[in-house]
């Protein structure tokens, strides 16, 4: 082994293959859920009990959870990768790693939470 | 063939006189052919002695002079003054750090380079007279042994300006030369090796190298390819 | 010996690449703060239809919808070059990977335009 | 402080000056052998000169077209204008396909032919396509790949180290000195065996296709410590360098069909070698170009023709030739797909150097006597291979397989020999010539020196010579040289102190160029390289022999007792192309 190198850790092939997976997905999603909720309500404002009666639909809790989900590791992947750029050292990049998870998971229960609340309300 | 005035700004940095980097500012007369390195040289032999620099061949293929010009990391043997009008500003190669002068420490560089195992390495006993390979086979990786190890590319690259660490262009575009070697068998190995979070994944594709290389390599498109085989590789 | 690293080298030229890089990362990490922001509010949509149009009320007024003009920019661009990345990373995109940024980034011009026009419309509605 | 204990004392079993082509194959032998393999050398290894060859490598393969050792060694001879020693010739053509097969199986991306062979293209001189080749960069890609291998074996690498003075006494190496570059003091390499593969001399003229680096270091060393120089005033004049730069356009522009032309337009070679044409051997090229540029067939009249590349098509010329093409555009602004390229002979190749055996071990005399422990192979040393012209294509063989027959003896030699003591004082030399050029009270500088120097080594020794130039160089030399114990630098720092550097070259510069002028001036008769206008003709009567030149009380002593080796069934015969 060469001793002027610092091995940090193996791998990284699998979160770069998934960022861009996750983007391509994102891509069609993104796009869809923006047309849809900001343009497509064509001059007026979104209307809770619309959006409560779209949501009580089979499809809406799957859609929004793959888009979520999707979202958040594009997302912070995206972010612990960029962190790593900055930081060489070993400590904080598990540091970082550490942060980032508990961030996902909180926004992970968040966002479920909200989708499940969102299925489950109901309609006026 | 026309004498002119020109402005050179070098930063120079003295190791034992200076604390850090300082600019200085010679007006010379040059002519208007010359290249970069002709100004370096008639600086240091006819106006400041002291001023150190790399260059051997200076026929852009030895790989000692690049260094960062207006702002861009060129060779500077084979690059006319005129490409920057008469207001140069010479500087060592970022990221690495500096011996004195322009003259920076690459050791760093060369030590990833034989971390990735540069050499073929074989399972099998080599024939009597040469490996056959076809000219498509090689045209795989004939671009990519024209690099020079001028280290223009890893200093342009801003992944490796945080993170010294960063294996960088260069060492990884070896990696690609030997991994894509239809005669090598030590793919394994070398991916292993830039699996690694300073191996490839530092890579964004941001151009930098390709915009640096002397050698025009399309160094992004290899690593493009050697990011897939090891995702293939993984799987 | 003089030691240098540092986190970013501004006296370094910007070719296309490098902008394209800087900006997607900004764009990025707006996103990456910009959908933990969303994602709480949304939860706002579970406190029932007063909390809700509270909210709405506030999305809906003018600065707020000058934000969501730059908003759709930032992630068409983002969505843009992050297809131009993948078009390099996978099908040979390095060799003409300036061409894509500027074709690329021209339809998402175009579609940020109309959006964005899509979104003021609704403004003027509001203040009609 | 005892020298054993120093911080700058190293003792390894087999040190080797210089990363070129000779130096490191020398040093892969050795290190293979298991023993320790120091390779020192003032650039970092990838930056030697060895990097810049272009054409190729010769080894008769036959991959493309009949061919055969004999015939190899045939044109070698001929080539040589008959001064090289046919043993010599014997060894290199028959070990010069392993060469090239090793290469090979290390990893070399040679150019191949449809089913896959090593390609081979054409070259002057040789009677068959020989050259193997890697596009235009077969240099590059020898020297990359023997640097990997060097590394794969853990050689160990002094890398920017300049080395200042041999410690020879008593007919037996003991090791070197050497300045280093990059922190500034010097260091004591006790060695049982030394190579010197210092690379060549050329550095010496203005118009060269030399690097920076080829300042003849090693050869000014062995001169230094009273040894001496073979065939020092043969210099090749390579036909096709770029005009006022000296930089080289390869041979294998004319490989590929390009043309020379005069100002007139007209392929001028036809009056000179009407069967070869372009591709006669350099020096017959080199002549006929400077004989139209003397007699006003220049390109307007100035001093300079045309290579021309324009009828290869655009295709060919970016595919084969890419880095002429570059060349031209980047240094002269020259488009090689629309323009021809003007082009002068630029000194090139130095086929004298430091005498050895067929073993390459340093000899110090007409007789051949060994001096135990020191060799030397590469363009630094004369075995004699290439005798008074050498073939393109020979010398990266030369280098690659006398660095590797250089290897297998060094490890014998240091299997069978322990360290031979170091003398007393061993950094006396080295510190003297360092503690004048900081300590003096002269106010000369070493540039302008330099540049008198090269100007008039190219004006008055360069393809036509003749006894009232070299005569006037010889006084110039001396003056020269008084003016150089007047030179101090500027810059007193230790670390990458080029001043320095670039005035102990100097120094180099100046004591081998004397020893040029006088073999010159003694030789008179024109072979190969050699050609003087007032002596046209070969002699080989009187000059079939060797030049050896010691520096002895400040004077050059010349000595041609030493013979040169000539096998029965290659009588020397008059060179025809
Ligand atoms: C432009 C050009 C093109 C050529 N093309 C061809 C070709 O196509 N085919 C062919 O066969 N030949 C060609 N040649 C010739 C061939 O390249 C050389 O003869 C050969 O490479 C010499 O190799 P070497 O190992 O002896 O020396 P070099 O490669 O010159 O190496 C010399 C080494 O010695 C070191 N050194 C020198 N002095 C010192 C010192 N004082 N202290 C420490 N280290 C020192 C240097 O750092 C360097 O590492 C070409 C030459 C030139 C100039
Ligand atoms: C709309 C579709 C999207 C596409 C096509 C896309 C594409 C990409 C790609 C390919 C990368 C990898 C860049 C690299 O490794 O160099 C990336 C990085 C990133 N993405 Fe996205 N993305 C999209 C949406 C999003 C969203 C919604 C977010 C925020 C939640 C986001 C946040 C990020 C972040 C933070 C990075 C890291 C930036 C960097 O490495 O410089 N992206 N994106
Ligand atoms: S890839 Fe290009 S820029 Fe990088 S070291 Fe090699 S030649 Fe220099
Ligand atoms: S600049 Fe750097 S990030 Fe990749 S494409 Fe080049 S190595
Ligand atoms: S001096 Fe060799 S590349 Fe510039």
């Amino acid at each position: 082994m060469n001793k002027d190198f610092k091995q940090t850790s193996r791998s990284g092939s699998l979160p770069w293959l998934l960022q861009r997976i996750s983007a391509v997905i994102l891509f069609v999603l993104l796009l869809l859920h923006f047309i849809t909720y900001h343009f497509l309500s064509k001059g007026r404002a979104v209307n809770y009990q619309e959006i409560v009666a779209k949501a009580g639909s089979w499809w809406f809790p799957l859609l929004q959870f793959a888009f979520l989900l999707t979202a958040l590791y594009h997302g912070l992947n995206g972010l612990w990768s960029v962190l790593e750029d900055y930081t060489a050292n070993k400590f904080w990049r598990l540091v970082w790693y550490g942060l980032l998870l508990t961030v996902g998971a909180v926004l992970l229960f968040v966002g479920t939470l909200t989708i499940i609340k969102l299925y489950t309300l109901p309609v006026a | 063939m026309a004498m002119i005035d020109i402005s050179v700004k070098i930063l120079r940095y003295q190791p034992g006189k200076d604390e850090k980097p300082h600019w200085q500012v010679f007006n010379i007369a040059v002519e208007d052919e010359s290249t970069i390195l002709d100004v370096l040289n008639e600086i240091h032999w006819q106006h400041d002695g002291t001023l150190a620099y790399r260059r051997s061949c200076r026929s852009s293929i030895c790989g000692s002079c690049a260094m960062k010009v207006n702002g861009r990391n060129v060779l500077a043997c084979e690059t006319p003054i005129h490409r920057f009008g008469r207001k140069l500003k010479i500087e060592p190669l970022s990221g690495f750090d500096i011996i004195k002068d322009l003259v920076v420490d690459l050791d760093p560089f060369f030590a990833k380079l034989k971390r990735i195992r540069p050499y073929l390495i074989l399972d099998k006993p080599a024939p009597d007279k040469e490996f056959v390979q076809s000219p498509e086979q090689l045209e795989q990786i004939g671009e990519s042994t024209l690099c020079i190890l001028c280290a223009a590319c890893s200093a342009a690259c801003p992944s490796s300006w945080p993170n010294s660490e960063y294996l960088g262009p260069a060492a990884l575009l070896k990696a690609y030369r030997f991994i894509f070697d239809s005669r090598d068998d030590g793919a394994d190995q070398r991916i292993e090796i830039v699996n690694d979070k300073n191996g490839v994944w530092r890579c964004h594709t941001i151009f930098n190298c390709v915009e640096a290389c002397p050698k025009k390599i399309q160094i992004t498109e290899y690593l493009s390819r050697l990011k897939v085989k090891v995702v293939e590789n993984s799987l | 010996m003089y030691k240098r690293t540092r986190f970013y080298d501004f006296t370094y030229y910007n070719f296309i690449g490098s902008w394209a890089w800087i900006l997607h990362r900004l764009a990025g990490l707006a996103l990456i703060f910009y959908l933990c922001l969303h994602i709480w509010v949304i939860n706002s949509l579970t406190h029932g239809e007063a909390a809700f149009n509270n909210v709405m009320a506030f999305l809906n007024g003018v600065p707020f919808k000058l934000l969501e003009t730059g908003l759709w920019g930032v992630i068409l661009f983002h969505a843009f070059n992050g297809v131009r990345i993948v078009i390099i990373d996978f099908f040979k995109g390095s060799l003409v990977h300036k061409k894509l940024f500027i074709v690329l980034i021209a339809v998402a011009f175009i579609l940020w335009a109309l959006g964005s026009y899509l979104i003021l419309q609704h403004v003027q509605w509001r203040a009609g | 402080m005892k020298i054993d204990e120093a911080r700058n004392y190293h003792k390894i079993d087999a040190v080797i000056v210089g990363a070129g082509l000779a130096g490191l194959r020398a040093a892969l032998e050795v290190a293979k052998s298991g023993l320790a393999a120091a390779v020192i050398s003032k650039v970092y290894p990838t930056r030697s000169h060895s990097g810049g060859a272009q054409g190729g490598i010769a080894a008769a393969l036959a991959n493309v077209s009949e061919d055969s050792l004999e015939s190899h060694m045939f044109d070698t001879i001929k080539g040589s204008d008959y001064l090289a020693d046919q043993d010599i010739i014997e060894r290199f053509v028959n070990e010069a396909l392993k060469t090239v097969y090793e290469f090979e199986h290390m990893g070399v991306p040679f150019s191949r032919t449809e089913d896959g062979r090593i390609n081979q293209r054409p070259f002057g001189g040789h009677s068959s396509p020989r050259a193997c080749f890697a596009q235009d960069v077969t240099g590059h890609v020898l020297l990359h790949t023997l640097y990997e291998q060097c590394l794969q074996h853990n050689v160990l690498f002094f890398n920017e180290f300049q080395v200042l003075s041999l410690l020879v006494s008593d007919d037996v190496s003991r090791g070197l000195v050497a300045w280093d570059i990059r922190n500034g003091g010097l260091h004591i390499f006790h060695a049982r065996a030394v190579l010197l593969a210092t690379g060549g001399y050329g550095r010496a003229w203005k118009i060269t296709s030399n690097a920076h680096a080829n300042t003849g270091d090693g050869v000014a060393l062995v001169l230094e410590a009273g040894l001496p120089l073979e065939d020092m005033e043969f210099v090749q004049f390579h036909p096709t360098g770029l005009y006022k730069h000296g930089i080289l356009l390869s041979e294998a522009a004319r490989g590929e069909g390009a043309y020379i032309l005069n100002d007139k337009g007209e392929r001028f070679m036809k009056t000179y070698a009407a069967a070869k044409m372009e591709l006669a051997p350099r020096d017959v090229v080199s002549r006929a170009e400077q004989t139209e540029i003397n007699e006003g067939r220049g390109i307007g009249g100035k001093d300079y023709v045309y290579l021309d590349l324009r009828h290869l098509g655009r295709q060919k010329i970016l595919e084969r030739l890419p880095q002429i093409y570059d060349l031209a555009l980047n240094y002269l602004k020259v488009d090689g797909i629309k323009e021809a390229i003007p082009i002068q002979p630029t000194a090139h190749y130095s086929m004298g150097g430091i005498p050895a055996n067929v073993r390459t071990e340093v000899i110090k005399d007409a007789a051949g006597t060994v001096v135990k422990g020191l060799y030397t192979a590469g363009e630094a040393s004369c075995l004699s291979l290439h005798g008074a012209n050498r073939l393109g294509t020979n010398s990266l063989q030369d280098a690659a397989t006398f660095g590797r027959i250089a290897g297998i003896h060094m490890t014998e030699f240091c299997r069978e020999n322990n360290f031979a003591g170091l003398p007393a004082q061993p950094l006396e030399v080295a510190q003297g010539k360092i503690d004048r050029l900081w300590n003096g009270q002269g106010q000369e500088r070493h540039a302008p020196i330099r540049e008198k120097l090269q100007e008039n080594m190219t004006k008055y020794l360069g393809v036509f010579r003749n006894q009232d130039d070299m005569l006037k160089m010889l006084v110039m030399i001396k003056e020269l040289q008084e003016r150089y114990r007047q030179v101090t630098v500027d810059d007193h720092g230790d670390a990458f102190n080029l001043d320095l550097i670039e005035a102990l070259e100097l120094e180099n510069l100046l004591s081998f160029s004397e020893v040029i002028v006088e073999g010159a001036l003694a030789r008179q008769e024109s072979r190969g390289a050699h050609f003087r206008s007032d002596f046209p003709k070969r002699n080989d009567g009187e000059w079939l022999k060797h030049t050896l030149a010691w520096r002895r009380d400040g004077k050059i002593v010349l000595d041609f007792s030493k013979g040169v080796v000539i096998y029965p069934q290659y009588q020397p015969q008059e060179r025809k192309y």
